[in-house]
């Protein structure tokens, strides 16, 4: 892996040249809001930012697209995929815990039965990690999940901020692209620099999860869930705005004529989630679903794919669940338990 | 399945038979002539069946791959899309997304005795392997079947019922919860009626589908019986959206219905937390 | 205060009057209080209570209708007025529930006392109340705030019940008087202004960047239907998808619905992730039933709602 | 469900009316229009509905965000209501509901409430019109665009 590094001055010649020849997108704000989304200039990008609200996960597994259109002619019915994207994209700014939770959306959409759409995004996609400020944002716990929040892993180019220029990590040949567009701007390291320049280390709470699995395992039953569960509104914050969450529902949206068919995020908190046309529902209330979605993160994620836990650390949902819940806090109660194997 | 997989492919109804008042079986064709020579499955998996504009659900496939050219579907008027599709009549479309989901263990069961217990709609999920069996006859051993209604109008296949009692090699035992005026057979629940019965465990798989109640109770007096959880084997209804394992709706523990089940064996569901609470 | 409150909540404890309690709490961060249930005497030290005290809780004694016994809440002048809907609508009972009012001289909003104080909230170690302004406390410093540049819109507006029979109260439960400068419903006459092609602007990309976490129904007290209007499959009212016309229709038809029963906690807007300003939706609303039919909810326990009524003599432009 | 509107504006564009009648009064007196031979553009759908309280306010809200290009609820006299009350329930959630959608930016036109009473053929007539024109002039209810 090749370092450079990159005045912050040069920044915006940079990803103006890139957004010459791809759709660039980036942090930017919007009432208020940080999301990912296409930008027509570099203007337009956050730079200074901790983290988007909505996770770029949306950037690969929309909040709604459509799958597909259907035409009803006479009797005969015709089907038109949609075609995710017209054009290769770069993200730039994106953070490490999240460029790690797409690698766990990997396991999800690009194995057993590939999902075309979200592999077309995802290889047609070159990611511009920005590590993470220092101090970080004080709710972050990457860390606690094993994330370095300066690391390159996962992304094809890494900008570190050390003062006055970014340290530029090439990690792929898509990134190396990247950098060829305006090579002029990215000078090696001398060797002073090359020591001179390093990355601030990131100071983070970090707790020991080691055993974390086979704690929540042994809870399933615990009384713990129903109290836990009692600040539930039941609403989907949480959900949205994770960036490991996966769950979405198929909608058609038209008439039987035509119209399409949809595909759009859907949260394990809300009541009607596994409701059966029957009227049963294995999850009936906050209890089931909460305890639930803890296990998806801890237990049956891990379990399922092999990897490690469904959870990167963002503290997103901490930070806007409505009704305060602190899944550092519920991280901290299930390791607080007595392990049932002791 | 197609590389797409969303996307359904155009199937015609060929056929709609009533089987009971808000039950009816579908067969439907592949618009694409290539596909129907290609579409292969086993018995006990399921399709996703499209009424675009409606939506789409998970429907087991009753027929059997013994038979080329059509598919059947016995459907359920309970909701949206199963609504739809009863408003749907030969000639019209349907989106067909398939085949999902696991099978009944057809190899794992050759040479053994096999018991079946359905109750209601739990029919047809089995009805595919029976025929299955039936069709490959010198590979299985004896058949029995136990199928029970809320009453004689609520069963489902009643031209077949009415054959396989006449097969030498399959004994069917069919009961209601309540008779009335034509029903000369007997009359209770299927599990009491399973006791009554009681079929020997032994060299025996038993495959039972139908109201969750009623798969509770039967599992319980199979066990009595002396039947191992191994050899009881069911299919689980979750709700389904993908149907590929993606959309995280149906997963009970680390598994998920419409990618490792429907089909799932007693000793497999005993091992996954809260599998059996419902 | 916080210790009486202590006080009380152990003694409704230790009396087994309550199973359990639900207050303020702090925490993980010393800028987020969290909603707090207590339901054993050594959790009574968790209770807090402070200018970041936001949430309205009412909503959380609609659950406690699954109790044996009782649950026992604290509440805000102004999150008494969804206690008096909830016993108007008949969605609890007085005798169910234990309602301890406080004294409160307004909240902090933390979204603009970042903006005022341009340091992110999670810096913030503390917010104390010192008459007319906050002192919060940063790091090592503590600074001061005017307590009108910070607070939570709604308490420019103070309102109350005008009677309330309170279990126990902490401090005197009087409307906290602030001079706002401009009217409490500036914020919807400053659209009202606009043509109707630039309200239309507005609201089309307010609702085309909601994504439908239903936050703001969740937290509202008013939304206690066993099953919602958009969560029915049969008759389908809305599509999940979160499409424009379906977040209008959502946002429309919720507006509808809180007619007359809207009690201006805004706690919508508040929980509201993508920042929708949803108060100059709910603020016309309330405009216009208090214009049109001279009510207001949660101020009068035996009021009858504006719509579920009429007068003879009300205004007819159809003709 | 998307409803299209006509793309054109302006010229040549027929707008698409949701048209909500009470049976005992309003849909006597279109009845009354039809039998009488009046003219009246073909624009307005009409649903027949046992009393205008009958008519939900998310009926219109649905109709209108769906993209129909108008609304009018018809119902009795204030005072003539075959329930007695159900239209002055109407004339309440009326009064609302046209501020409302006005405030998010529907023009008032396209949502109207009218008293139209059994023997008023005439005024059926002249309120089709009417109403046709009026949204004509308006145009196609915004041309929505849904994907994000």
């Amino acid at each position: 892996m090749e370092r450079k590094k990159l005045q912050k001055s040069d920044l915006s010649r940079w990803l103006d040249r890139i957004a010459q020849e791809h759709e660039l997108i980036g942090p930017s704000e919007d009432d208020g809001v940080i999301r990912f989304q296409p930008v027509e200039s570099s203007a337009e990008i956050a730079v200074e930012f901790a983290n988007s609200l909505i996770p770029p996960k949306s950037l690969f597994f929309p909040a709604v697209e459509s799958l597909f259109s259907f035409h009803k002619r006479g009797k005969d019915i015709e089907l038109e995929a949609t075609e995710p994207l017209d054009r290769d994209r770069v993200v730039f700014g994106i953070r490490n815990c999240d460029v790690q939770s797409l690698s766990l959306l990997d396991y999800v959409f690009g194995q057993d039965l590939e999902d075309v759409y979200y592999q077309e995004r995802r290889a047609r996609t070159a990611l511009i990690a920005l590590a993470c400020p220092t101090p970080p944002r004080s709710s972050c716990f990457c860390t606690t999940f094993g994330i370095d929040p300066l690391s390159s892993d996962g992304s094809d180019v890494l900008l570190t901020d050390v003062g006055d220029v970014y340290l530029v990590d090439v990690v792929t040949e898509k990134g190396e692209g990247l950098v060829s567009l305006a090579e002029d701007l990215f000078p090696g390291l001398t060797d002073d620099e090359a020591r001179q320049l390093q990355p601030r280390p990131v100071e983070m709470k970090k707790v020991d999860i080691s055993q974390l699995r086979e704690k929540v395992e042994a809870l399933w039953e615990d009384e713990y869930w129903h109290k836990m569960s009692l600040p539930c509104l039941g609403c989907g914050i949480c959900t949205y705005v994770c960036p490991t969450c996966h769950c979405f529902d198929i909608v058609d949206v038209g008439s039987t004529l035509e119209g399409e068919r949809y595909r759009c995020w859907d949260s394990c908190m809300y009541s009607d989630f596994a409701l059966m046309a029957s009227g049963e529902n294995p999850r009936p209330t906050k209890r089931e679903r909460i305890r639930n979605r803890y296990f998806h993160k801890f237990s049956t994620f891990p379990s399922r794919y092999g990897s490690g836990y469904a959870c990167v650390g963002c503290a997103r949902c901490l930070i806007h669940c409505p009704g305060g819940m602190e899944i550092t806090e519920v991280i901290k109660d299930i390791l607080a338990k007595e392990s049932i194997s002791e | 399945m197609s590389d797409n997989i969303y996307l359904p492919w155009i199937a015609t109804i060929t056929e709609v038979r009533p089987e009971t008042a808000d039950t009816s079986t579908f067969v439907v064709t592949f618009d694409d002539p290539q596909l129907r020579e290609s579409f292969t499955y086993l018995p006990g998996q399921f399709a996703e069946l499209s009424n675009f504009g409606v939506g789409e659900c998970p429907i087991g496939i009753a027929s059997s791959p013994t038979w080329a050219g059509s598919l059947e579907f016995c459907v359920r008027a309970v909701g949206t899309v199963t609504n739809a599709i009863h408003d749907l009549d030969v000639g019209d479309k349907l989106g067909v997304r398939g085949p999902l989901g696991n099978s009944w263990p057809i190899e794992e069961i050759e040479g053994k005795d096999l018991l079946f217990i359905g109750g209601g709609i739990g029919l047809p999920p089995l009805r595919s392997l029976i025929h299955y069996v039936l069709d490959n006859r010198e590979r299985y051993g004896a058949v029995e079947i136990i199928y029970g209604a809320r009453s004689p109008q609520d069963l489902v296949y009643k031209q077949e019922l009415k054959q396989w009692e006449e097969q030498p090699d399959v004994d069917l035992y069919v009961t209601v919860d309540a008779g009335d005026g034509t029903w000369d057979g007997p009359v209770g629940f299927v599990p009491p009626f399973l006791r009554e019965i009681n079929p020997t465990p032994e060299n025996k798989v038993a495959f039972t589908c139908g109201p969750p109640i009623m798969i509770k109770l039967v599992v319980e007096a199979l066990e009595e019986m002396g039947y191992a959880d191994a050899n009881i084997v069911t299919t689980l209804e979750m709700k389904m959206k993908c149907g590929v394992g993606k959309c995280g709706r149906c997963n009970i523990g680390d598994r998920y219905v419409c990618r490792d089940g429907p089909v799932f064996s007693f000793d497999q569901l005993r091992r996954i937390p809260g599998a059996l609470e419902a | 205060m916080q210790d009486r409150l202590h006080d009380i909540v152990r003694k409704l404890l230790g009396e087994g009057t309550i199973e359990y309690f639900i207050g303020y709490g702090a925490g993980s961060e010393p800028h987020r209080v969290v909603p707090c249930f207590v339901t054993s005497d050594h959790e009574v030290e968790r209770l807090v209570w402070g200018p970041l005290c936001l949430q309205n809780l009412s909503k959380y004694v609609l659950q406690a209708k699954d109790l044996e016994g009782k649950a026992g809440v604290l509440v805000k002048g102004c999150d008494t007025r969804a206690i008096v809907e909830l016993l108007k609508q008949h969605q609890i009972e007085r005798e169910e529930v234990v309602v301890i009012g406080v004294a409160c001289q307004g909240q902090v909003d933390p979204r603009t006392l970042e903006e005022v104080l341009g340091v992110p909230m999670e810096q913030v170690q503390g917010v104390e109340d010192a008459g007319d302004q906050f002192v919060v406390t940063i790091g090592e410093d503590e600074r001061t705030v005017a307590k009108e540049q910070v607070l939570l819109g709604k308490c420019l507006y103070c309102r109350h019940p005008s009677a309330f029979e309170y279990d126990f109260t902490l401090g005197e439960i009087v409307p906290f008087s602030i001079d706002a400068g401009e009217s409490e419903f500036a914020m919807v006459e400053e659209l009202e202004r606009l043509s109707v092609e630039e309200r239309r602007a507005f609201w089309q990309k307010q609702f085309a960047r909601c994504i439908r976490c239903n936050a703001c129904r969740e937290v509202c007290y008013a939304c206690y239907c066993k099953e919602c209007i958009f969560d029915r499959k049969m008759p389908r009212w809305l599509d999940k998808p979160p499409l424009l016309s379906e977040n209008e229709i959502y946002h429309l038809i919720r507006a509808v619905h809180l007619a007359g029963r809207c009690i201006d906690c805004r706690e919508c807007e508040r929980v509201c992730p993508m920042n929708l300003p949803l108060s100059r939706l709910y603020k016309k609303v309330q405009k216009d039933i208090a214009e049109l039919f001279d009510y207001e909810a949660g101020i009068e326990l035996d009021e009858v709602p504006p719509l579920v009524s009429f007068e003879l003599d009300d205004q007819d432009p159809f003709m | 469900m998307a409803v299209e509107g006509s793309e054109t504006g302006g010229n040549g564009f027929e707008p698409k009316i949701l048209m909500f009648a009470c049976n005992w009064c309003s849909y006597a007196g279109a009845d009354l229009a039809g039998v009488s031979r009046l003219q009246m553009p073909a624009n307005c759908r009409v649903i027949r509905v046992m009393c205008s309280a009958r008519v939900r306010p998310e009926f219109v809200i649905t109709a209108l965000s769906k993209g129909l290009d108008g609304v009018v609820v018809l119902g009795c006299h204030p005072g003539d209501c075959h329930y007695s009350e159900g239209n002055y329930f109407t004339r309440r959630r009326g009064l609302f509901l046209k501020k409302l959608l006005e405030y998010v930016g529907i023009e008032p036109e396209r949502f109207q409430v009218r008293w139209v009473s059994a023997s008023e053929g005439a005024k059926f007539a002249d309120t089709v019109a009417e109403v046709t024109r009026q949204v004509k002039a308006l145009g196609p209810n915004r041309p929505r665009r849904n994907a994000q």
